[in-house]
């Protein structure tokens, strides 16, 4: 545990290096820039607010990533998943006008709802015809990505909007701010808490966690592994889907063009760089945000072009999850040498 | 009336990303040009259609600067509550009408119907001229669009409407790529299609995508109008024309009155043919357009700004088929 | 002596802190059978390994033909006439018994296409030398273990070696085919190759071997002549006490019938029927055992009484009651089980000790669940672990520590406890012993015996006859998907037994 | 008639980036890396192919350019997932970005542009005119005048099938991907053949990627490749990485991308034209895994 956190921050340090020499190669100030990052993702309240807010998205697909992948389905979905909840959201949102009280937890309840229902899709065809659902989600990423589109270019077209939108969700729908702390982040870390018990405290998460590891070893313990996988694509499904609820709900208040931009894919890199671990998932995806938003300041202070911040992100997430790998590697082969030498003296 | 503003930065904040060729670029260059003129700094902002992104973008921008261009579509609701939020700040909206409570923003809105009517126009004449190389004598013209969104539409809207303002049996044929901007290929996949289906000329309005349309016609020896900026020369002998859109002027002219105090906050500033907002151009290395062609399109153009010819505006109709 | 390969001072620890080898300094000659034996986790295969090339060890030096040599890769090692057969067979299933033989040295034509009929023929002439009966073109995901070990054993004849490995070659031969192996090597050995064997087996290990290496917990204890030694004296030296060989099993009562299995057929896919009308009961306080090659169905048995397969006619009772179409939790609920393959279908290598002491009792036993089984009670799974370490003393680092981290012999400890202590009538045990040192199997056969006391009935399927004959009450034959012949063990010699299991009901 | 022609023509421009993005996929599949850069790989190749042959004027120079780009990837690939035992999900995601990143920052400074690129000065990859077919009707302008990179896809399909199923290479290309372990100790390093499958794999995405920015316009827009990397990787994994396969789906592919804008024509709205070839894909592997679970019930 203690050796996971050094070993990360180890890897930040390093890939903060690697940046800053990138940056000073292309003839950017680092240092300037670096401290811009920072004044824009964690400097203050208002900006640390902002980036847990913009971490919302990215930490609940990657929770979504992080159990699946921990136990077993292969849902590359979140994407699709993702606009399906935001579309379940935005709908019940435009024709549902109810107190706060009731409309948010309902709405929240659709967008869970809407991404599931868009991940049994995958589950159903996995059951009924054994269609991989690696393959399966990737595809139903994009045709959801185009029905979506259509959505919102005509049955549901704001008419006096200029691009592709819906109008505006009832005001009782929209997640408040409480100060400047989006009600949305609190909502994400219940979620959190209430996976992370699941996971690790219930017995589904038990056994969907052994037939993550061994199916075969799960099947003859007693465990319904086709019950399991549907309950884990559910399950996942359903997270990517309150993150798209969330984004309406808390951002324009609208399924607008471009919704999805890309969290969903980064919320899967997130899993995976927290090795599907939960706490893991949730550090890191507010770490990622951080990054995102700072990204602002680089271009606004220093003028570091986009593409630039494009480039340090992912240099950012390669250098931190090698040198982190490594340094683990690199610590136990010292610690054999030195076993070693005191065994051969 | 308003109180001593900071004109010495200035923010151009769009919600999509550079590098389309058209406003956001043309824009750019503006916003460039007043730097370099005025001595002022400017910043760009890309937001790459990322809501996550616009509200931060927008805060970060109002605290840097007390001037700010913005194209905003998509993200209007942040735009007014900003605005309302800082009256004092100008708050310049381009390429569509925002109109906030407090009317503080004012909006630049491009007649892209004008100078598309005019391509309809130019299309037209060209597919009945079958003297011209390659035009085969059925009165098919084609228009391809990145997307199917209003602002898309308004240009399908006047091409459509040039065409048959010329000959009404003129068939006009549409393609939308279902927003695959970059995806030049399939621009070029869909050019040849239509060519296929005996189109003369193709009336582009799909960013990147759009210059394999053009290619597309070099290839097939036929015809293309480019559009956002002069694309005249990319392919020579086949792209006639290009309806242009020249955001960038536009924007240093409002910053001029921006300067010499003349501007005015909440206005909407219709910028169309009269005012070179945008326009058809012409000029080429290499114009195969037979000059009567151009001469009937710019006796058009100068009615147009005469307001002797009024061109419809696009309101939500479907134009796709 | 002239040494051939020297051992000096051999450290090797796996990162971060398993000292696997510890200061062993070793020789073998040109033209020996030496053999290595020691408990589980001991460190042979480690020593194997490092001197194949395949781990890198940490200090001290080996001497080659009188040079000192140091193997980064097995290919280096491979290049010097070395060659390995490991324990845990690592062959490539979806390729066919020539290619696995093959990779590595291929013949090829020209723009390296593979000389495939040169290979075939290359590699049927070798199975022809040495009488294993395989074919070159057959899938190995297709052939039995034992086969599979034969290829093993194939692919490093076929770079004619001078140093042979076997690490554990017998752990799944049946005994007829161990003499021809031992034959061969001997054969082997008279032309002047080096032998390094690795067995459990120590009659076995006395029979081949001229010299004998015991290790123990990394260390070597001795090198001794094998002519100079004897079975107790080894085992003392591996385990570091006595060891008892001879049965404890005492008369006992058998009690009311338990399980039964009524005309059981299983067709594969192509129709072909690998369980045939097998029909056979177990008793409480009563142990059947189940022997036969590799391949006769017994898998097949085991996997359609668990429900992994259904059979195609037949079905199980137990305690009358049929549960051929029971889902395989109401199954666990009356049959414990103890599967052959520990890290496919005994447990979860990567994951806890804890979590996997506590499959299947997470479901059946209401103590480790509250909230009507919502939540499970990691407190009370917690003190069953450590109960269990006790009750069975489990050598574990922590409960929280990867499943891998035990040894084999730890490993099956904690798996027969884990069954042992559900409360089932009936207990089906596949290779309970395979790959475990003598210490291990003597104390599986003690909880076997200790099962049969309590009155539960176990069926046990080995390809081991000794065993069998050490705790079976009875003795069922399989061959070819039927039960051939079902001998009470007083009654019944190993060779009769061994007669049925090669040539079914004919020879006998 | 010339529409159907269109269509076809289409479908075999339309394919062919994707086939061989697949291809070289094929080799990391087989050899056990699993490897999600080929969207980067092509993307890197589609630029530098265009720097290549603008500033030589010469599409060989451009080709090679092309090639080296997306090996330069590779080598980065290597270094992380084999030499440093980096997650090979992560180093593929990362390595994505990475490569839009740079080619747009690449071609904002050395272009001067965004966005796209294009010039008169960019010598595209010349089409080939088979002198006899080319009069024969229908057939002639389909085989007939493609891009050169085309008939090399064609017979780069046959080249990989001989590769991985015929040679010493490909047998144990494939003992990398089934059991590492086992090759070994046969004494072949499989991290040796992991760096080769990666290096092919970039060779073929080099040329999926050229052909695109070369082949089929003659440009560079920034994120050109517009996702057919994941295409390919479906296309991979659907047939078991099988390179006839791979073509068929390819071809399935491109078939209906340029069938969903011709469907336009009878007034069905774009956005779902442009989800038949995803729901095609779908459809394809439902067949196939039906006709592998056959397989699966005839053995065992
Ligand atoms: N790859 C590895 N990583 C860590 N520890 C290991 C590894 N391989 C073996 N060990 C440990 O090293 C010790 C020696 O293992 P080894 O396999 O050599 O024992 P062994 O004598 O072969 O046992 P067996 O008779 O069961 O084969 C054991 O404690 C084992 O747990
Ligand atoms: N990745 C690993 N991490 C930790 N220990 C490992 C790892 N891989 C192997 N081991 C160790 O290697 C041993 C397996 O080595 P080996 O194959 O000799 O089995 P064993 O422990 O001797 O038991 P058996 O003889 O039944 O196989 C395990 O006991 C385990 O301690
Ligand atoms: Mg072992
Ligand atoms: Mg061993």
């Amino acid at each position: 545990m203690k050796r996971r956190l050094w070993s990360g921050l180890v890897g930040v340090v390093v890939a903060l290096a690697v940046g800053a020499l990138i940056m000073l190669a292309q003839g950017y100030k680092p240092l300037s820039t670096y401290v811009a990052l920072f004044q824009f993702s964690l400097g203050g309240i208002g900006p640390f607010t902002t980036t847990l807010k913009n971490s919302v998205p990215l930490v609940l697909t990657g929770l979504s990533a992080a159990v699946a992948f921990a136990s077993g389905p292969v849902n590359l979905g979140q994407p699709g998943q993702f606009v399906f909840g935001a579309l379940a959201a935005t709908l019940g949102g435009l024709y549902i006008r109810l107190p706060a009280v009731l409309e948010i937890p309902l709405l929240l309840l659709l967008a869970i709802a809407g991404g599931a229902l868009w991940s049994s899709i995958a589950a159903f065809l996995r059951r009924a015809f054994e269609m991989s659902e690696f393959i399966v989600t990737l595809m139903l990423n994009m045709i959801a990505d185009f029905f979506t589109a259509w959505v919102i270019a005509f049955p549901l077209m704001d008419r006096k909007a200029f691009s592709p939108m819906t109008p505006q969700i009832a005001k009782s729908g929209w997640m408040p701010d409480l100060g400047l702390l989006s009600s949305s982040t609190l909502v994400m870390l219940g979620a959190v808490v209430l996976v992370w018990f699941v996971f690790h405290r219930w017995r589904a998460g038990y056994e969907w966690r052994m037939t993550g590891q061994n199916s075969v070893f799960a099947r003859l313990g007693g465990c319904d592994i086709h019950r399991n996988f549907l309950a884990v694509m559910l399950v996942t499904g359903a997270l990517a889907g309150l993150a798209g609820g969330l984004v309406v709900m808390a951002g324009p208040h609208r399924f607008i063009k471009g919704l999805g931009a890309n969290y969903a894919w980064d919320g899967i890199m997130i899993a995976i760089m927290a090795n599907n671990s939960i706490v893991g998932t949730l550090v890191y995806g507010v770490f990622i945000a951080a990054i995102q938003t700072g990204a602002l300041g680089m271009e606004l202070i220093t003028n570091v072009p986009s593409e630039i911040a494009q480039v340090l992100q992912a240099v950012l997430v390669l250098i931190i999850v090698a040198t982190r790998e490594y340094t683990n590697v690199l610590l136990d082969r010292l610690s054999a040498r030195r076993q070693a030498k005191e065994r051969a003296a | 009336q308003t109180p001593k503003i900071n004109t010495n930065r200035v923010v151009y904040l769009i919600n999509g990303a550079l590098g389309d060729n058209a406003f956001y670029d043309s824009g750019e260059a503006g916003i460039k040009n007043i730097g370099r003129t005025y001595k002022v700094e400017t910043r760009t902002i890309e937001c790459n259609f990322d809501a996550g992104k616009f509200q931060p973008a927008l805060d970060a921008a109002v605290q840097y600067a007390d001037i700010i261009f913005v194209i905003s579509y998509g993200f209007e609701d942040q735009l007014k509550a900003i605005a309302d939020k800082y009256p004092n700040k100008i708050f310049v909206n381009i390429d569509t009408v925002v109109e906030n409570p407090k009317k503080t923003i004012t909006s630049v809105f491009f007649l892209a119907e004008q100078s598309s009517y005019l391509a309809g126009m130019t299309a037209a004449l060209l597919t009945t001229t079958t003297s011209l190389k390659g035009v085969n004598k059925d009165k098919i013209i084609g228009v391809i669009g990145g997307d199917t969104d209003p602002i898309v539409s308004a240009f399908v809207f006047g091409f459509q409407n040039g065409a048959r303002a010329v000959d009404p049996g003129v068939k006009v044929l549409t393609k939308s790529l279902g927003g695959a901007w970059d995806d030049s290929a399939k621009g070029k996949q869909a050019a040849l299609q239509l060519y296929d289906q005996k189109a003369d000329v193709i009336y582009q309005v799909a960013a990147a995508a759009g210059i394999g349309v053009l290619q597309a016609a070099a290839e097939r020896g036929l015809y293309a109008i480019g559009v956002d900026t002069n694309q005249n020369d990319l392919e020579p002998g086949h792209v006639v024309a290009s309806a242009v859109k020249n955001v960038g002027a536009t924007i240093e002219k409002v910053f001029k009155t921006i300067k010499d105090g003349t501007y005015k906050p909440g206005q909407v500033i219709n910028s169309g043919l009269a005012d070179g907002g945008v326009d058809l151009d012409f000029t080429a290395k290499q114009q195969v357009l037979p000059k009567s062609i151009i001469d009937k399109v710019m006796q058009a153009r100068q009615q147009i700004i005469d307001g002797k010819l009024t061109v419809k505006l696009y309101n939500g109709e479907n134009v796709w088929q | 002596m002239n040494d051939l390969i020297a051992l000096h001072n051999i450290v090797k620890v796996y990162p971060p802190n398993v000292l696997a080898v510890d200061d062993v300094s070793v020789s073998f000659c040109k033209g020996e059978i030496h053999s290595i034996v020691g408990e589980n986790g001991a460190g042979k295969s480690t020593l194997m390994k490092l001197l194949y090339g395949l781990v890198p060890f940490d200090s001290g030096r080996i001497e080659f033909g009188g040079v000192n040599v140091r193997f980064r890769k097995p290919g280096d090692a491979i290049a010097m006439g070395i060659g390995m057969v490991h324990q845990e067979i690592v062959l490539i299933p979806q390729y066919s018994v020539w290619e696995n033989v093959v990779l590595g040295a291929e013949p090829v034509r020209t723009l390296g296409r593979i000389d495939s009929r040169t290979a075939i023929d290359a590699v049927r002439s070798k199975i022809e030398e040495f009488q294993f009966n395989l074919d070159p073109l057959a899938i190995v995901d297709d052939i039995s273990v034992a086969a599979r070990q034969k290829v093993e054993i194939l692919k490093l004849l076929f770079r004619n070696v001078s140093v042979l490995i076997l690490d554990e070659p017998t752990a799944v031969l049946t005994p007829q085919e161990i003499p021809q192996l031992f034959a061969e090597l001997k054969r082997l050995r008279d032309r002047g190759h080096t032998i390094l064997f690795i067995s459990h087996r120590l009659d076995e290990v006395l029979e081949l071997s001229d010299r004998i290496t015991i290790m123990r917990k990394g260390r070597k204890v001795a090198t001794v002549e094998a002519s100079e030694t004897n079975k107790e004296s080894l085992a003392t030296m591996m385990v570091g006490r006595q060891v008892i060989f001879t049965s404890k099993r005492t008369p006992h009562q058998r009690g009311e019938l338990v399980f039964e299995a009524q005309h059981v057929d299983w067709e594969r896919g192509d129709g072909l029927k690998l369980l045939d009308d097998v029909s056979f009961s177990v008793h409480a306080g009563e142990i059947v055992g189940i022997a036969g090659v590799e391949g006769n169905g017994q898998f097949e048995l085991v996997n359609s009484i668990m429900g992994l397969e259904q059979p195609t006619r037949g079905s199980f009772l137990v305690k009358g009651k049929d549960i051929t179409s029971l889902s395989i939790l109401e199954r666990r609920k009356l049959i414990s089980f103890v599967p052959q393959d520990r890290g496919k279908m005994g447990a979860s290598l990567s994951a806890s000790i804890l979590d996997n002491a506590i499959m299947t009792h997470h479901r059946l036993e209401k103590r480790f669940s509250r909230w009507h089984g919502l939540v499970l009670d990691y407190r009370k799974a917690r003190d069953f672990v450590d109960m269990l370490k006790e009750r069975f003393s489990v050598q574990m680092a922590s409960r929280q520590s990867d499943f891998r981290s035990l040894s084999g012999g730890n490993q099956q400890k904690v798996i027969l406890a884990r069954e042992l202590l559900l409360a089932t009538p009936f207990f089906l045990m596949d290779q309970p012993t395979r790959g475990l040192d003598v210490g291990s199997i003597e104390y599986v056969h003690g909880e076997i015996l200790a099962m049969r006391e309590a009155d539960r009935a176990v069926l046990l399927i080995s390809a081991d006859l000794e065993e069998l004959f050490l705790v079976a009450d009875r003795i069922l034959v399989m061959h070819r998907g039927c039960i051939v012949a079902d001998l009470m063990t007083e009654k019944t010699t190993i060779e009769e037994v061994g007669a049925y299991m090669l040539g079914g009901r004919a020879s006998a | 008639m010339n529409v159907l022609i269109g269509l076809i023509t289409g479908m075999i421009s339309g394919a062919t980036p994707i086939l061989l993005a697949a291809l070289g996929g094929t080799f990391t599949f087989y050899a056990g890396v699993f490897n999600i850069a080929m969207e980067g790989m092509m993307l890197m190749a589609a630029f530098f192919a265009v720097l290549g042959s603008f500033f030589f004027h010469s599409w060989v120079i451009g080709l090679a350019f092309g090639v080296l780009g997306s090996l330069t990837l590779a080598l980065i690939f290597i270094l992380f997932s084999v030499k440093l035992e980096t997650d090979e999900f992560v180093t593929g995601i990362a390595l994505n970005l990475f490569a839009l990143g740079i080619t747009t920052y690449f071609l904002r400074q050395i272009f001067k542009v965004k966005g796209v690129f294009t010039s008169k000065s960019i010598v595209p990859v010349p089409q080939l005119h088979i002198p006899f077919i080319e009069k024969i009707p229908f057939v002639g302008p389909v085989l007939s005048g493609r891009n050169l990179i085309v008939y090399i896809a064609v017979i780069a399909t046959v080249f990989c099938y001989y590769l991985i199923f015929k040679t010493r290479f490909g047998l144990r290309l494939r003992a990398a991907g089934y059991n590492a372990d086992s090759l070994d100790s046969s004494g072949v390093r499989t991290s040796r053949i992991r760096m080769q499958a990666l290096l092919l794999c970039a060779l073929f995405c080099g040329l999926g990627g050229a052909f695109l920015s070369l082949g089929y316009v003659t440009l560079f827009a920034e994120n050109m490749t517009a996702g057919r990397g994941w295409i390919s990787l479906a296309a991979i994994i659907l047939v078991d990485g099988h390179p006839y396969g791979i073509a068929a789906i390819s071809l399935l592919f491109g078939f209906f991308d340029g069938l969903g804008l011709f469907l336009q024509n009878y007034g069905v709205a774009s956005q779902f034209t442009a989800m038949i070839p995803y729901i095609a894909t779908l459809f394809a592997l439902y067949v196939y895994a039906q006709r592998r679970r056959e397989k699966k019930r005839k053995r065992v």
